[in-house]
Formats: C-alpha cells, structure tokens, sequence
C-alpha cells in the first residue's frame, strides 16, 4: 500500500507527467510555445517503432504462450464491448444525438498508444515486468470499436438509404492499414525475428533515449491538449465531460477483470487496464471525419484529448497499477 | 503565345477527407491536381485550427489546386459539392490562362 | 449549381505581423480563412529569404487566403491595408465563385 | 483606396528546376515572388508524387506565384515557357488587384 | 595560462566550432545544404529543455542560496543596461538613424541561449562547474531589453501620435510568454521539481547526446549565419560591424564584473558574461517585426547572426573563460 | 565460408533489412503509414554528419597513407567507367533511347551512401575493420558519373545546337556543391581536425544511436522505394529490371578488383565493391532533371530505389562482404 502511494506520487512528479502539464499550461497561457508538426510526427513514429520492436524481442525472449492468444481474444472483445457501454451511458446522461455519442464511443472503445507506453515507463521505472505482446494486443484493440460505433451510428438510421459516399469502399483498408497499427505491428516482428540480438544492436536508440523523447512528446502534447481545452471546452457541457472522467474507470475495470481473468502479470493487467481506459486521439478521429463526417470534432477530440488523456496520465495510470497490485495480490 | 482560358478549381478541406476527393477527381477523368499543406485557419464554424504539433490527420487542411477545361468542371461539380460540404472546407472557382491547349 | 461571386483576398506577409493581422479580421468579422507556409521568396527590396534552417519566425512569410463578400472586403481593405504596408509583404485580390450563398 | 490590375503568374514545376526559373525572373527583372511548397501532385502524365519521406529533390515540386505588370509578363512569357515546357509541371496566369502603382 | 590557451585552442578545434565552420563556409560558397525548418526547431526545442532541465535538476541537488537572487536581479539589470550603451555607443559610431540603432540595441541586451549553451558546453568540457540557476538568469535578460529600446526609438518621437498599432495589447504577453522563454523556464522547473532522480531517468537522452546535437545545430546556424551574411553583408557599413566586434566585449567586461560582484564561481562568472556579450537572435528579432517594423532586419539579424555569433563562439567563449579565471584567481 | 554465410544470414534478419522490408511492405499493400519530409531529411543529414565524421576521425587515428590517392583516384575512375559499361549494356539489351540511357548510366556510376552505410554498419556488427578515408572516396565518386553521361547523352545529338539552358553555367557548381557531398567531406575533415577525442566527445550522439536510426531511416527508404515500385513498375520493361540485378554485380566485380589492386583491407574491399555496385537516388537524380529534364524520372528513380537498393541492400552487400572475404584470403 505504502508502493501504491509512493507509486502515485512518483508518478505525478515524474518527469513526464510534469512535461505534459507544462504543455497544456504554455497552451492556457496562449504562449506561442510549439512543435512543428513534422518533428511531433517524428517523435510519435519514433515511440511506435520502439515500443514495438521492445515488445516483440520481448517475446522473442520469454517464448509465447497461450495467454498471448487469449489477451488478444480479450482485447479485441473490450475493444468492441466497450463502445456499447460508452454509447448507452451517453445516451443516458449527455444530451448528445446518436452520431455524435456513437463518434465519441468509438474513441473509448479504441486505445492511446501514448497512454499505453506512458504506462510502460512508469511500470518499469517502478521495477515491475509486463508481457511483451501486450503491444501486438494495443494494436488489434484499435479497430473493432470503430466498426461496433459504425454500427450504432447506422443502426438509428433504420431503412434510411446510405449517404452517398458512406459504403467507402476504400475505407475499411484504409482504417486496417493505417500508419500506426502497421508501425507497432510491424515493429512487433521485427523485434520478434531478431530477438535480444537484434534489441542489443538497436538499443541505444530505442532503449536509452526513450523516456527522454517521451517527456518531449508530452510536452508536445500537453500543448495539443491544452490548445484544444482552449478553444473546445465551449462544446462539452458538464455530463459529456463527467463521461471523459468516469468511462475510463468502467474501460479500466472491465480491463482488470479480463486481464485477471485469463491470468497476466501484475504489471500486464496493470496495462490490459490502461489499455481499456484509454480513448484513442489519432486513428479514431481521422476515420470519423470519413466515415461520419456529421459528428463534431470539436466533442471527440477534446474529450479524448483534453479530459481524458490528462486524467489516465496523472491519475488513472498509478491507480490502476495499484488496483492491478491488489487484485493480483501482487 | 496563345493563351487559352481554364478555370482554377481550389478546395480546402480536411485532410482525411483527402483520398476520398482525390478518388473522385480520378475517376472522373481529371489529370492534373496539386495539393498545398495549410498549417492553420479558421471556419464559418468559429472553430480556429492549427496544424502545429498535431500527429494526426483529423485536424490538418490540405488546398487542393486544379486546373480545368469549364466544360469538365461543370461536369463534377455538383457531385464534388456534394461530398465536399460533408466535410470541413470551402471550394472556390477562378479564371486562368494557360499554353497547353490539349483538354484537361 | 448556383455560383456566387465573391473576392479572394491574398496576403503574403511576414510570420511575426500573422497574430496581428488574424486579430484584425476576426474583430472585423470575418469568419473564413486560410493561412499557407511560404517557403521561400524575394521582395520588391530585393532581400531573398528563405526560410530554410530558420529557428525564429523573423525571416518566416505565410500566405493568408480569405474568401468574402465584396462589401465587406471594401469595408475592411483599407485598415489592412494599413497594417500590411508597414511589414514585409503584399496584398492582393482576385474574384472567384462559391456556392454558399450566405454572407462571409 | 485605389487599385491596379496585375497579372499572376503561378507556376508549378518540380523543385530541381526552382533555381534555374528563379535565375531567369532575377535577369528579367521580376522583383517579387513567393515560393510555396506543394505536398503532392498528379500531372497529365498521370504519375502520381508525393513528398512524405523523401530525401532528395527529385520527385518534389513548388508553386512559384509571382504579381507582375502586364506588360512585363508578356516580354517574359514566352521564354519563361520554353524553360518550363521542358521540365514537369504547370504555369497559369490570373488577374489580380494591388494597391501599389509602381511598376512591378 | 597555460590552461587558458589550451581551453582557447581546444575551443576552436572543438567539434562545435567546426560544425559552425562549416556551415558558415557552405553557405558562402552557395552550396544548397541546408536543414528543414522542422528540423531546426526541433533541435532547438530539445536543447532549450534538455538546458533548462540540467539546470533545474543542478539546483535541486545543491541547493538555492541568495546568490541566486542576486544573479536575477544582476542579470535584468544588465539587460536594460547594455542597451542604453549601444544605443548611445551606435548614435555616436555608426550612420544608423534612431530606429534601427535602438532595434540593435535590443538585440545586445538580450541574449542567445544558444551562445550560452555552447559556453556551459565547453565549460564541462575544460572541467569547469558553474551554478545551474544561470538558466534562469538567462531566461530573465531575454525581455528588458525590449522594453528599454522600444522606450529609446519612441523617445524620439517625441509629441508625435503612437502609430496605428503601436501599442499593440498583445505584444507584451506575446513578448513575455514567447515559446523560447516558456520552455526554459518550465523545463528548468521540471528539473527542480524531480531532482538527481529525474535527471537520472532521462539523462541518456539530454546529457549523453547534448554535444553532438549541439554540432548538428551549429551546423545549421552556421548555414543560416553565412546566407545572412552573404545577402545581409552591403547593408552593414564598416562601422556598423565594428559594433558588432566591440559591443560584445563591453558587454562581457559588465557580465564580469557583476558575476564577480555576486560571488559566482569561476564557471558562473564566465557565464554571465558569456550572456551580457551574446546577442539575440530569434526572440528580439521577432518581436522587433512587430514593434518596430520600420527598423530594418537585414541590419539586425546579419549583425546578431553574422557577426556576434560567430565571434562569441570561436574568440569571445575562451576568452570570457581566460577573464573569469583571472578575476576569480581560479 | 561459414562465416559467409552466417554473415549473410545475420544480414538479411538484421533490423536493417527487416525495417526496410516493413516499409516496403506497407508502401505495396498501400498502408498510409509515411514519415513527414523534414523527418527523413533530418535523418538523412545525421547519418551523412556522423558517418563522415567516424571516417575523419578514424583516419586521425590510423594515420594516412598513399593507399589514401589510390583509393581516390580509383574511385573517381570507376565512377566514370562504369556509366560507360552501363550505357553499353543498356544500348544493347533493353530499348531504351539514348538520352534514358545515358541518364541510368549516370545512377549507377555514382553512389548512394545509404548503401555505404549499411554496409559499414554490417561489417561493424561482422567485427569487420575497414579503412576511415573510404567515406572521401564515396564523396569523390558521386560526381564523375555525371559528367561521362552528360557527354553520351549528348554525343548523341553531334552536330546538333545545345538547347536552351543546356549548358546552364550554375549546374556544375550545384553539382559540385551539392548538400550530400558538402556535408560528408566537411563531417570527414571535422573528424579528421578533431580525431579521436572530438569522436569521444559526440560519441554518444554518432556511434551509440546510429544503428537504430538507420533502422528508421531504411523503413522511410523502404516506404518511398515501395510507392516508387507501385506507380513506377510499368515503366520498367524487364529487360530494363534485369540491368538493375545484373548492373551492380559488374560494378561490385569492378570495385573488387580495384581494391585489391590497390591493397584495401578486406573491410575496405567489400565498402569499395558496394559503393561501385551502388546506385544514387538523391543527387544524380536531381541533376538529371535539370541537365537531361527529357529523360524519364520514372524510369531512372525507380530502377535505382526499387530495384538496385532493396538487391545491394538484402543481397548484395552480404556477397561483396564475402567475396571480399575470398579474394583477400581472409
Ligand atoms: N472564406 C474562407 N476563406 C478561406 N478559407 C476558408 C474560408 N472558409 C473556410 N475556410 C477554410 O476551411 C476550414 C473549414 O471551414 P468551415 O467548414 O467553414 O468551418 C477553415 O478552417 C479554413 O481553413
Ligand atoms: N510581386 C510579388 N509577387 C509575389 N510575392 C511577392 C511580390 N512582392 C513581394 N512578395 C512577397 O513578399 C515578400 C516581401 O516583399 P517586400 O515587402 O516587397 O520586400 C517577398 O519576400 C515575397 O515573398
Ligand atoms: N491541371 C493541373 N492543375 C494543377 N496542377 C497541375 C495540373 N497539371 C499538372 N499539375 C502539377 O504539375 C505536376 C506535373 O504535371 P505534368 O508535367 O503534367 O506531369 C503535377 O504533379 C501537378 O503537381
Ligand atoms: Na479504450
Ligand atoms: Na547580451
Ligand atoms: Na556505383
């Protein structure tokens, strides 16, 4: 318990969460403080192409075993799972009409890889270890809420004709393909095939170096964040951002349950929770503006990125590493 | 040289929308476009965005530049609107001279 | 489709004069813009800048596009004027068509 | 305030020749000019460019948009032409409106 | 002595000068290398944090003293000091008419961090330690400088009306929370706040590679530098160049004797001064295009940029070192 | 010869090769993943800057010797014969014009350095030495070619008016000038004033990262050489594909031959083999635009990025390495 604590704490003024906050206040503050877009693009594929790479010599090392199949299994299920839930909630207690609640529960359904390797760093600063394909599972939870908040967006629209342009043949490669999930997964077997050989050649790059790129990216998007609370906080009435607040403890739960469940580590179920906490604020977003182009913007992705992302960085992350503590007896 | 008029067809919208237009402008037979980066601007909507620091494309505008016969802009218009004022975005139409006589 | 005139105001300008000049329109209303990067260029001073390499926006040029109504663009031309001409850079307008018909 | 018709000249050609056509404006006396950068492109010999990841210039194209005189556009037309005809890319011109009279 | 020759030549064939060199001697003979914007600025961003972090973390491990208060105030008067210096020392020199001398005079008064970045780089690299609140003080003479010299070029103007958008409401906040200043003094916090600890957790990324990144940029500011010169060079009269040679010297001798003042170490010394001599470059040139457009930049920045600069990196570094030691006796 | 073979073995499950294969991959099955411009000219520029300077500063360290000239003039004379072999073949088996041809000849007298550089980094992870100044050969090469195809595109036309522009006066100083060749001479001679205790001063920054940034690198090259090969490959008629697999075998076979003559260690064998087996994919094309605008990109770039790298790059720098191997009996 007394970990727990200082677990927290060390997270809240670790470096990274601090770099963040310092975005989102230069943001506040309106400080002409910021990254060009092509150095945060760089930064983000530098952080796919080493959380990857580590997680698959990762396995290369510790072999595989069947949890790999069920986390997987698992995963792809909250992905699709948890869009429901966000949609009825919404539809509960948000004033938000059907497109718009089902854009935003695309994004809960779906994952922040930023989160996730945000969670990675404060797991092994605190010396836990993890399962290595959690990653490979990051990357098949990214699509499935899509489809399901597809669904529910279409589902209203009973007998109505589709709208022109809305079976985008292109779109479902597209959403499949997009640049980060082949990053990671790509990364992921790559560093499968080398293994700790191919990590030792590399990992002065992507090991040594990491964190300190990530404080950068923080920072980056702390101003994002910050930019976006600035000019969006207009379009979220007090319920849409309770939601931002209380879906990712529900995605977080559901998470523990099913990582405790097919039996992770401490440190894997601290992440299946992260996983299920986060909401997505790259993939989602550009194939809503796609696929349901009449949803608002300006609700996802500020609740995504403004309210929810802030809340796993410096609360959700060392709570659910601790509630994975407790339930693991760890 | 001998000039001949075109029009200059000019559409800002988001960057996921991008591939859709292209598609379109493909199939319809349209061979020549190109596409601006914009970093930053602002809507009928109110909404001021910026490109700076942004990783994804759900925030990003893109101008695409198009130079055409009238008659082929006439065309696809309409079906362009249609698509384009689904998405955030503005298209304009304008006069140009240019050499190359050849339809396109 | 129906098409209506309008004017599209062009304003290449140095990087550091683009906060102000954004003030400017939105005080006077106007709703609609897009702000391109510049990357290189040469002015009637004969200075070439280029904006390769630069860290700080001094040497920097943004292109603003801002389509609207003829009335307002008479209304406000005049007090842009004014704060263009004592930067770097220059303004231009041009007509083109649109198809939304309200005010802008 | 009052305001002169000038023309614009907005060409599209690939980065490798940038050098070349500004050499050329600079000997004609051609004062001012922006260059912007293009992302991506689709030309009438239907190859399709873009300039994500690329390292070297080969494959990336710029607009140059450069107001002039009238009369000055017509002395240089021609030749400008010739020297982008052969490489890939695009020149149109369109009417503009500036305020400063001087010849340029 | 001994020592202070080996630092002045170890100094000019270090790496970093070199890399400057270089860069300077390309962009003379018109060769097209050059760095993509982007890429520019993400150096600088990374070397404004990794500065800013170093020092707060310094502090953190020995501990504030009232030297510290000292050195702020030293440094913000220093800043308003110098340019009432230049300004008179230009009026009396150089052809410059009001305007562009007291933009000029900006510039001398404020600092550039990357001067002061290479100067605590070549300090540890002759062993030398210095007190890590010199960040902070850095990011304090970034603005008075503006504020006196806007004063001087209006003195001038006396009676006559202020300019449409003279007073410009958002200039000073502008001014005040330009990125530059923001990230240093936030990333000089961070380091505060996290300590030895959370230097330790990111130092491979902003210790080990500060150096060579320090070359790449110097690099580039060595192809920005000679391009400046190149096309800049006819509008700087003779004098006008002298000033540029001198005023640094004038301004080291002040930093000298204030750190001196104080009681900084040796180290801390050569510091201040290497901040009183070192003229801005991104800051003050930004804010002179808003405040002062009728000053010319061709005049300004090739000065600061190809002048100064060059000459504080290769002569005026070893030689502040040389003074610091001899006043200090160290 | 187990040695050969588990050299190319390790080669082709490297996270070089893999990461390049990733880009292609997703660059063929059309995936958006891409990496902004300035990001791939970042790399670009550090991998020049650092792989110049080790040269330089290897060169310090071992001492010059009158191999140096050799080596050089060697290189500049393969560099001009091989556009000639080159354009022989070319005239003889596939049908391409004279002008089309004269342009491919010129690729694959120059370089491409990226290929250099992986097989720098493959000899380094075989434990395999090789002489410093090879990096100044690989800059001397990049030119010669040019020229010998200029003059047989423009044999061609006896008789016949230079046309308008051809005999541009800037393009030779462009050329000569060129960003690539600058900064990889300059790093060289930084490296060299420096030697080895500049190198530890950045080694952390040049040497550490420089596998893992490769990695990167090569994923970029991987993406743009796939899209290259997805719009390009109808321009490429096979004949025209079998001169890019059989092309830099002759030049290999050529470079062998030289460094043996000229008494190259086998690391410096199997360097001087690739950079003649290699192709250029920056600078040459460039030039070819402006000298030879008739010639057609498509043709010239996806031959060199499609074919010829992605061969040297999996294939062939394992062989040379062995071949090397053999013919100096090591
Ligand atoms: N009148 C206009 N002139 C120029 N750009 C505009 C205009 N209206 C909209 N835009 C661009 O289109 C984007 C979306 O506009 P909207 O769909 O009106 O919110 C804006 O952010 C601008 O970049
Ligand atoms: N006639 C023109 N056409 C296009 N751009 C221009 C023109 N004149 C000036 N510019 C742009 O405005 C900048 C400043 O021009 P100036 O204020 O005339 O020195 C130049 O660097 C160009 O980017
Ligand atoms: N009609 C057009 N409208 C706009 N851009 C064009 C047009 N035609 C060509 N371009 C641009 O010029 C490039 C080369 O065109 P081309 O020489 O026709 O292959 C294309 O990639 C486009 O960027
Ligand atoms: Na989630
Ligand atoms: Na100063
Ligand atoms: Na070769």
């Amino acid at each position: 318990m007394g970990d727990i604590l200082a677990l927290a704490g060390s997270n809240l003024v670790s470096p990274m969460v601090l770099s963040f906050a310092l975005g989102f206040a230069a943001a506040l503050a309106r400080s002409d403080l910021s990254f060009p877009e092509a150095a945060a693009k760089a930064l983000s594929l530098y952080l796919l192409f080493a959380i990857g790479f580590k997680g698959g010599a990762s396995v290369a090392d510790h072999g595989l075993d069947a949890t790999l199949v069920l986390a997987i299994a698992a995963g792809a299920a909250l992905s699709a799972v948890i869009p429901l839930i966000a949609f009825a909630l919404l539809q509960a207690i948000s004033g938000l009409d059907r497109v718009n609640a089902a854009a935003v529960a695309a994004h809960y359904g779906s994952i922040s890889i930023v989160t996730f390797v945000a969670a990675t760093s404060a797991l092994t600063t605190a010396g836990e270890g993890f399962e290595g394909y959690l990653v490979a599972v990051a990357a098949v939870m990214e699509t499935p809420a899509i489809l399901v908040a597809l669904w529910l967006a279409r589902a209203g629209r009973a007998g109505a004709a589709e709208p022109a342009g809305g079976t985008e043949p292109g779109l479902w490669r597209e959403i499949a393909l997009n640049g980060s999930i082949v990053l990671l997964t790509g990364a992921f077997l790559i560093g499968l095939a080398t293994g700790p050989s191919g990590l030792a050649e590399i990992s002065s790059f992507i090991i040594d170096p990491f964190k300190g790129v990530l404080c950068l990216f923080l920072l980056d998007m702390g101003l994002v964040a910050g930019r976006g609370m600035r000019t969006g906080a207009r379009h979220l009435a007090a319920p849409v951002i309770g939601f931002g607040l209380c879906m990712p403890l529900i995605g977080a739960a559901l998470g523990l349950a099913a990582g405790t469940a097919i039996g992770l580590s401490t440190g894997g179920i601290a992440l299946m929770a992260t996983l299920a906490a986060s909401a997505s604020y790259i993939a989602v977003p550009a194939a809503m503006r796609v696929a349901l182009p009449e949803a608002n913007p300006s609700i996802y992705l500020t609740l995504s990125l403004g309210v929810t992302f802030p809340f796993n960085l410096t609360v959700g992350i060392p709570l659910y590493s601790a509630a994975a503590a407790l339930v693991s007896g760890g | 040289m001998e000039l001949h008029p075109k029009k200059r067809l000019e559409v800002i919208v988001e960057a996921p929308a991008l591939a859709r237009i292209l598609r379109f402008l493909d199939e319809r037979g349209v061979k020549g476009y190109t596409i601006l980066p914009a970093i930053a601007g602002s809507g009928a909507s109110g909404r001021i965005w910026s490109r700076e620091g942004q990783v994804g494309d759900a925030g990003r505008m893109v101008a695409i530049v198009a130079i055409m016969d009238e008659a082929r802009l006439e065309q696809l218009f309409d079906d362009l609107y249609g698509i384009v004022s689904r998405q955030i975005g503005i298209v304009s139409i304008s006069d140009c001279m240019v050499v190359r006589k050849d339809a396109f």
